[in-house]
C-alpha cells in the first residue's frame, strides 16, 4: 500500500556533473516497494515547481533502516532544483507506485517459452538505467541471470555501471558517439541477440529470452519492433508528464491496443509504467 | 482541552459536515484516495464529469506544468453515468461523506439524459453541472458563456433531476461572472460552484507547436487563486446564492479566505495532484484557526470580508 | 564568428530595431533604468499612462504578491501629459529607441484630449490607448468590455492624434478577446497590445479585509503568461493586425513563444521588478537562439505556431 | 550608482532561531553604500517568491573584498527561504537603494539646534536594529555619540547587542515581557530624554538631540508623536510592500504632507526610506 511521506536525505552523490545518486530514508517505501515501481517526489519547498516528479525506485538498500535510493539526470529546472538539496533536508515522497516489473514472461507467451529457462536482457537507454539495479536483485533472487545491454550518447553517461559489474552481470555497451562500447544505437547490441538459434549459429536463439526495456521513447519504439518482430516477450517501462501519480488526474496515459477490458488510453502510473510491448503503441 | 468548533455548513439544500470538497477531475471516483486519507473526513467529493456514454478523452500530452499552475485538456474522459453508478457509486456509498457527481454533455439533451439517470441513485447527495464545456449544437461555444443557454440547460436539469440538489459551475472565462450566475439562478440552480478552469496555452518552442495534443487546456493551481477569489466575493455581493468557491486552494488560509469572500464551502483540485493529503489537512487547518480565533462555528466567518481600507475603490489598477 | 541575425520588426506604421518592449507601468518614464541597462539596446519602451492632469493614484498598501504574480492598484498614478511632454520626453528623445506614451482617461474626452496633446511631439514614436480603465460617463465599467466603446474612443483618438502610430491596449477581462480586437480594428488601431492585468483580490486572513487599500488589483507576471497567450494566439487566427503580445513574460524563451503564437513584438512588464536587466537580457537571448536555430530574420518566426498533434482540438478541457 | 549584481554568500549564521545574519560578497555595492540605504535581495531561485526582498545594509565590513552584511527577522515564506541558503550560494543583489540618513539634522530645523552638540539618539524596535550598525560607524567617523534605545518583544529579540557595546554605544533596552531592561515600549526610555532642560533637572534637555527611527509603524508613529512635541528633528526609517525598490512600480508609496513640491504619495524606495518626521504621515 502506498504512502505519502517526508522522507529525509541521507546521501545525495554526483556522479557526474548532471547524474545524481539519492539516499532517502523511508522505510514503508522500502518495505512495499517492488521492481519497476516509482515515487512521486518533491524537488523542494513551495510551488516552483508546482508538481512532484516521477523517479523509478533505483535500489531499496539491505537492512533494517528503510533506506531507498534514486538515480536521476538533471534535464530541466525540478531536477536541477532536486540536485541542490543538501543532505537532511526532508522531501515528501510518494510511493511506492505502479505496477512494477512481471517477473515471469508475460502469461500471453508463457505457453511458448515457459519451458526454456529464462534469459532476461534488461536494455538500458540513457538515464533509463535507473529502473534495472532493483530488477537486477529482483531476478537474482528468483535464480535468474540477467544481461544487460546499456546505450547512451557518450561514455560519461553510462553510469552505475559498477552495481552490474559487482554483481557479475554481463554487460554489452553502446555510444553514440563511440567513446565507449560499441559506436551506436543500444539496439545494435540486441539484433544479434534476437537471431533465431537456427539462423545464428553459436547464439542460443531467442528460447526463454525475455526483454525489460527502459529509455527514451525512440529507442523504446525501436526495441518493441524488435521484439516483436522476433516474437520474445519485452516489457517496456514508459514515461510521461505525471501531474498525481495515483491514477486520478488521467494526464498521464500512453495509447494501447483496444480490446473489451482496456481502454484505449491507460494510465502509466496506475496501468502502468510497466507495459506489454504486445499492449501498448508507441 | 480542545473547544469544539463546529464546521458543519449548509448551502441551501445541501448540509456538509465541512466545508472543504474535492474538485470533479482531480479526486478521480473517490476510491482512489482510500489508502491516502478517510473519505469520512471530507465534508464532501466531486466524482470526475459524468457524461451518458464513457469517454475516452484527448490524445496525450493532456497536460503541461506552468508557472505555480497546471493546464489540462484531459478531454473529460470518464467511464459514463452507467458504469459509474454500477461499479463506482456502491463502493463510495459506505463512506460517510457528501458524493456529489459533476455532469456534462455536448447537448443540453446529454445534460438532461445524465440527470435524469442520477436522480434519485441512492447515497448521490447532489449533482454539479460543468457549464465548461462546449456546446456542439452552438458551435462549440461553451455553454457557460451565455445567459440564456444557462438558463435553459440549468431550467431543464433542474427538471429532470427534481430529488437532488442541483450545484451550477460557473466557467470564469466570461466578461462578468455574475451575470452567468443570475442566469443559473433563474434556472433553478440551489448553489454555485465556481470557477473552472481559465482557458490557457503552452507553446512547445522547439517543436514551434502546443504543448497539449488538444492546443489550449484549462489553468488551475495557485497562479488562479487571486483570479477565483475576485470572482467569489463579486457573485457573492451580486447574487443571493449559495457558493462552493475554488481556484488554486492549497492550504488552510486559501480555504478561509474563500470563505471570507463569501463561499459557503470550498472545493480543493490541483493541490490532490502535488500533496494527496491536503484535504484533510485543510479540514483540520481550519478547525485549529477557528480555535485559535474563537469562531464557534466556521459558517459565521462566510462573507464577513470587509470593506476596502482606501477611500474610493474601484476596479480601476495599472 | 557569428552570423548577423536581423532582429527588426515592423508593426503596421511602426519600425522597431528588436521586438523587445518594456510595458507599461513597470518602466517608469525609461529614465528611472539608465543605470541598469542601455536604453538603446530596447526594441522601445512604453511610459506610465498619461492622463490629462496629474494624477496621485491610490493610497497604499498599492501592491500585493501572489503565486507567481503579483497584484496592483496604483490607481494610473502619473505626472500627467503635461510634465512628461516638459520634463520627461525631452531627456528620453537623447536615447535611440522607440518611446511609446500610454494614454488613458475617464472619459473618452479624455483620452482624445490627452492623445491631441501628443499628437506630433517630437521624439515619440507612437501612442497606447489603454482601455482597461473605467468609463466613468458608463457606471465605471471598463471602456475595453463594450465593442461600440472600444470602437467610438479609438477612432475618436485616430482623428486627434493623425500622426502617431496607434496601439490599442486590450483587457483580458473579457468572454472573447478577438470581438474587442475587431472593434478596435474597425476604430482604426493599426497595432494591438495584450494583454492587461487580470482582475484579481488578495484577503488579509487576519484583518477580513482585502490586502489593497483599493480593493480589487489587476494580476501580472509569470502566473498569468498560459492565458495571455492563448489570448495572443486567439486574436492572432481572428484580427488581420499586428500584435505587441505580453503577460508574465520573463525570459526570451517566453518572449519567442509569444512570436510564434502571432506577436511581431513583445512586452516585458513585471519581470522588470525582480529583475531590472531582463529586457536587455531577453534581447541577447533571442539573438541567441536565431543563431542557433539557424533563424536569419526574427520577423520570420511570427505566427508559425503549428497545428497542435491532436485529431480533432478544440476548447474542452477538464 | 546602483548596480544589480549576483553575490555569494560568505557566511551566514543564526543569531536566534529566527534572526539571521548575513554575510555577501558585493563589492560594487560595499563602496557606494550609505547608512540607511537597502537593497533588494533575491531570497532563491525561480518565482516563488516572485519578487525580491528589501533588506536594510547592516553593515559594511573594512578592508578591500567588499562585503556587506544584512540582518534579517524570519517573517514569512521568502525570509524563510533566505534562512536556508548555505554559504557559497549567489543571490541577486540590487543596491545600494534610497536615500540614507542625513548625517545633520534636515535643514528645517538645522537653525534651531544647530549650535548646540548633536546628541544622536538611535530608537530601534525589534528587527529595526537592523539599520542601526552602520549608521553607528557614520556618526562615529563624524566624531558623533550615539546613544542606542532598542525596545523589543522578549530578551531573546534583542540582537546584535555585542556591536553597539564594543563601541561603548550607551545602550538602553526595554522588552515588552521585562525579560531584559525595563518592561514596556521603547517610548518609555524615549520619554525622560525628551523632557525641556528646565522641566528635567539633570537631563541635558533636547538642546542637539536627533532621534533616527526604525522598528514597526506603531512603534515609529508613537515616536513621531513625541518628537514633534518635543521639538527635536527626528528621521524615520519606513517599511512598505517594495516590489521593484527603483522607483518605477510606484507600489511602496506612503503619505507625505502636501507642498508644492512633493505629490501626497511618495516612493519609500526612492524619496526614502529615511523620512523627515515633520514630512510623513504615518
Ligand atoms: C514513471 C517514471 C519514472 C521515472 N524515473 C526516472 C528516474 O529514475 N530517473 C530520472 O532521471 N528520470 C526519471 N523519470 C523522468 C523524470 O520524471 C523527468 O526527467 C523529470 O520529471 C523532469 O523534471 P524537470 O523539472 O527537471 O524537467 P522539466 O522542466 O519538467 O522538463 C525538462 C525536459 O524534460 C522533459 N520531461 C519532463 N518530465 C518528463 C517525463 N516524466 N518524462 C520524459 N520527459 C520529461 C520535458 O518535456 C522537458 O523537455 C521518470 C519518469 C516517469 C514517468
Ligand atoms: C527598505 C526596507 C528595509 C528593510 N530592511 C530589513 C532588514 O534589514 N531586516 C529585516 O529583517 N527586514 C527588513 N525589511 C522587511 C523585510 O523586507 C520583510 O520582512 C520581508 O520582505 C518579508 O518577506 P517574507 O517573504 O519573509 O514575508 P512575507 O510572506 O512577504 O510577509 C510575511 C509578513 O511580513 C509582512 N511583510 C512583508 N513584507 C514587509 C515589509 N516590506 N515591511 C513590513 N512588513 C512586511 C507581511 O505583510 C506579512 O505579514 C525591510 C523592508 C524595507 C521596505
Ligand atoms: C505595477 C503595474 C502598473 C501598471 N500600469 C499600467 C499602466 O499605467 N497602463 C497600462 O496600460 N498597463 C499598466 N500595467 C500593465 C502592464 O503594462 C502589463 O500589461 C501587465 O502587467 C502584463 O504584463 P506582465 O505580466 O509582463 O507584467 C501595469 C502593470 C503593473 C504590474
Ligand atoms: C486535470 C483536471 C481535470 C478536471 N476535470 C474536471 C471535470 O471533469 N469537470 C469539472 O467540472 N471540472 C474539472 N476540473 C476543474 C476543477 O474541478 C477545478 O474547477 C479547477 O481545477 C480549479 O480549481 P483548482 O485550481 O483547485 O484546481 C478539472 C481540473 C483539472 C486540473
Ligand atoms: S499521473 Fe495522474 S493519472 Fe497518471
Ligand atoms: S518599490 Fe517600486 S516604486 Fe518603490
Amino acid at each position: 500500500m502506498p504512502v505519502d511521506i517526508s522522507s529525509r536525505i541521507v546521501r545525495h552523490e554526483a556522479l557526474n556533473p548532471d547524474h545524481f545518486l539519492l539516499t532517502l530514508e523511508a522505510p514503508p517505501i522500502a518495505r512495499a516497494a517492488r521492481a519497476g515501481q516509482f515515487v512521486m517526489l518533491q524537488v523542494r519547498e513551495g510551488y516552483d515547481p508546482l508538481l512532484r516528479r516521477p523517479m523509478s525506485l533505483y535500489r531499496v538498500l539491505p537492512g533494517r533502516r528503510g533506506r531507498i535510493q534514486i538515480l536521476y539526470k538533471v534535464v530541466g529546472e525540478g531536477t536541477r532544483h532536486l540536485s541542490r538539496q543538501p543532505v537532511g533536508t526532508s522531501l515528501k515522497t510518494l510511493g511506492p507506485l505502479g505496477n512494477g516489473f512481471a517477473l515471469s514472461a508475460p502469461a500471453s507467451r508463457a505457453g511458448g517459452a515457459g519451458r526454456a529457462p529464462a534469459r532476461p536482457l534488461l536494455v538500458a537507454g540513457g538515464v533509463g538505467i535507473a529502473i534495472f539495479p532493483f530488477l537486477v536483485e529482483a531476478l537474482r533472487a528468483r535464480r535468474r541471470r540477467p544481461t544487460l545491454l546499456f546505450g547512451a550518447r557518450t561514455r560519461r553517461d553510462l553510469v552505475a555501471l559498477d552495481f552490474f559489474r559487482r554483481r557479475r552481470v554481463p554487460v554489452h555497451l553502446a555510444t553514440e558517439d563511440g567513446s565507449a562500447g560499441s559506436r551506436g544505437f543500444v539496439t545494435r547490441l540486441l539484433e544479434p541477440l534476437l537471431r533465431p538459434a537456427e539462423a545464428a549459429a553459436g547464439t542460443a536463439g531467442t528460447a526463454g529470452t525475455e526483454l525489460y526495456v527502459c529509455g527514451p521513447t525512440p529507442m523504446m519504439r525501436a526495441v518493441r519492433e524488435q521484439a516483436l518482430a522476433a516474437g520474445v516477450p519485452c516489457q517496456l517501462a514508459l514515461e510521461s508528464q505525471m501531474p498525481c501519480g495515483i491514477g486520478v488526474c488521467l494526464g498521464c496515459v500512453v495509447r494501447c491496443r483496444e480490446d473489451e477490458d482496456s481502454p484505449v488510453f491507460q494510465r502509466v502510473c496506475t496501468e502502468g509504467p510497466i507495459f506489454d510491448a504486445l499492449r501498448v503503441i508507441l | 482541552m480542545k473547544r469544539a468548533v463546529d464546521l458543519s455548513v449548509t448551502l441551501g439544500p445541501l448540509r456538509l459536515k465541512n466545508p472543504v470538497v474535492t474538485a470533479s477531475g482531480t479526486f478521480g471516483y473517490g476510491g482512489e484516495f482510500v489508502p491516502y486519507l478517510k473519505l469520512s473526513e471530507l465534508g464532501g467529493l466531486v466524482t470526475k464529469g459524468l457524461s451518458l456514454k464513457p469517454r475516452r478523452g484527448n490524445p496525450p500530452p493532456r497536460t503541461c506544468e506552468t508557472a505555480a499552475g497546471m493546464l489540462n485538456a484531459i478531454g473529460l474522459a470518464n467511464v459514463g453515468v452507467e458504469a459509474f453508478l454500477a461499479e463506482k457509486l456502491p463502493a463510495l456509498r459506505a463512506h460517510d461523506t457528501a458524493i456529489i457527481a459533476n455532469v456534462f454533455g455536448e447537448t443540453q439533451d446529454e445534460y438532461v439524459a445524465v440527470a435524469r439517470r442520477l436522480n434519485g441513485a441512492a447515497g448521490l447527495a447532489a449533482i454539479e453541472l460543468n457549464l465548461s464545456c462546449p456546446n456542439t449544437e452552438k458551435g462549440g461555444i461553451a455553454f457557460g458563456v451565455s445567459p440564456p443557454v444557462i438558463q435553459e440547460v440549468v431550467g431543464a436539469v433542474r427538471r429532470a433531476a427534481p430529488d437532488l440538489p442541483l450545484i451550477v459551475k460557473l466557467t470564469p472565462n466570461i466578461t462578468d461572472i455574475a451575470v452567468a450566475a443570475r442566469a443559473a439562478r433563474d434556472g433553478g440552480a440551489d448553489v454555485l460552484s465556481l470557477v473552472n478552469t481559465f482557458l490557457g496555452l503552452a507553446i512547445d518552442l522547439a517543436a514551434r507547436r502546443p504543448v497539449l495534443a488538444n492546443g489550449a487546456g484549462g489553468l488551475s493551481g495557485p497562479a488562479i487563486k487571486p483570479l477565483a477569489l475576485y470572482m467569489v466575493q463579486r457573485v457573492h455581493r451580486e447574487v443571493d446564492l449559495p457558493i462552493m468557491g475554488m481556484g488554486g486552494i492549497s492550504d488552510a488560509g486559501d480555504a478561509l479566505e474563500f470563505m471570507v469572500a463569501g463561499s459557503s464551502a470550498v472545493q480543493l483540485g490541483t493541490v490532490n495532484f502535488f500533496d494527496p493529503t491536503a484535504s484533510v489537512r485543510v479540514v483540520r487547518g481550519i478547525e485549529d484557526w477557528c480555535r485559535r480565533e474563537k469562531v464557534g462555528a466556521v459558517r459565521d466567518i462566510v462573507g464577513t470580508l470587509k470593506a476596502p481600507q482606501g477611500a474610493a475603490p474601484g476596479p480601476c489598477s495599472g
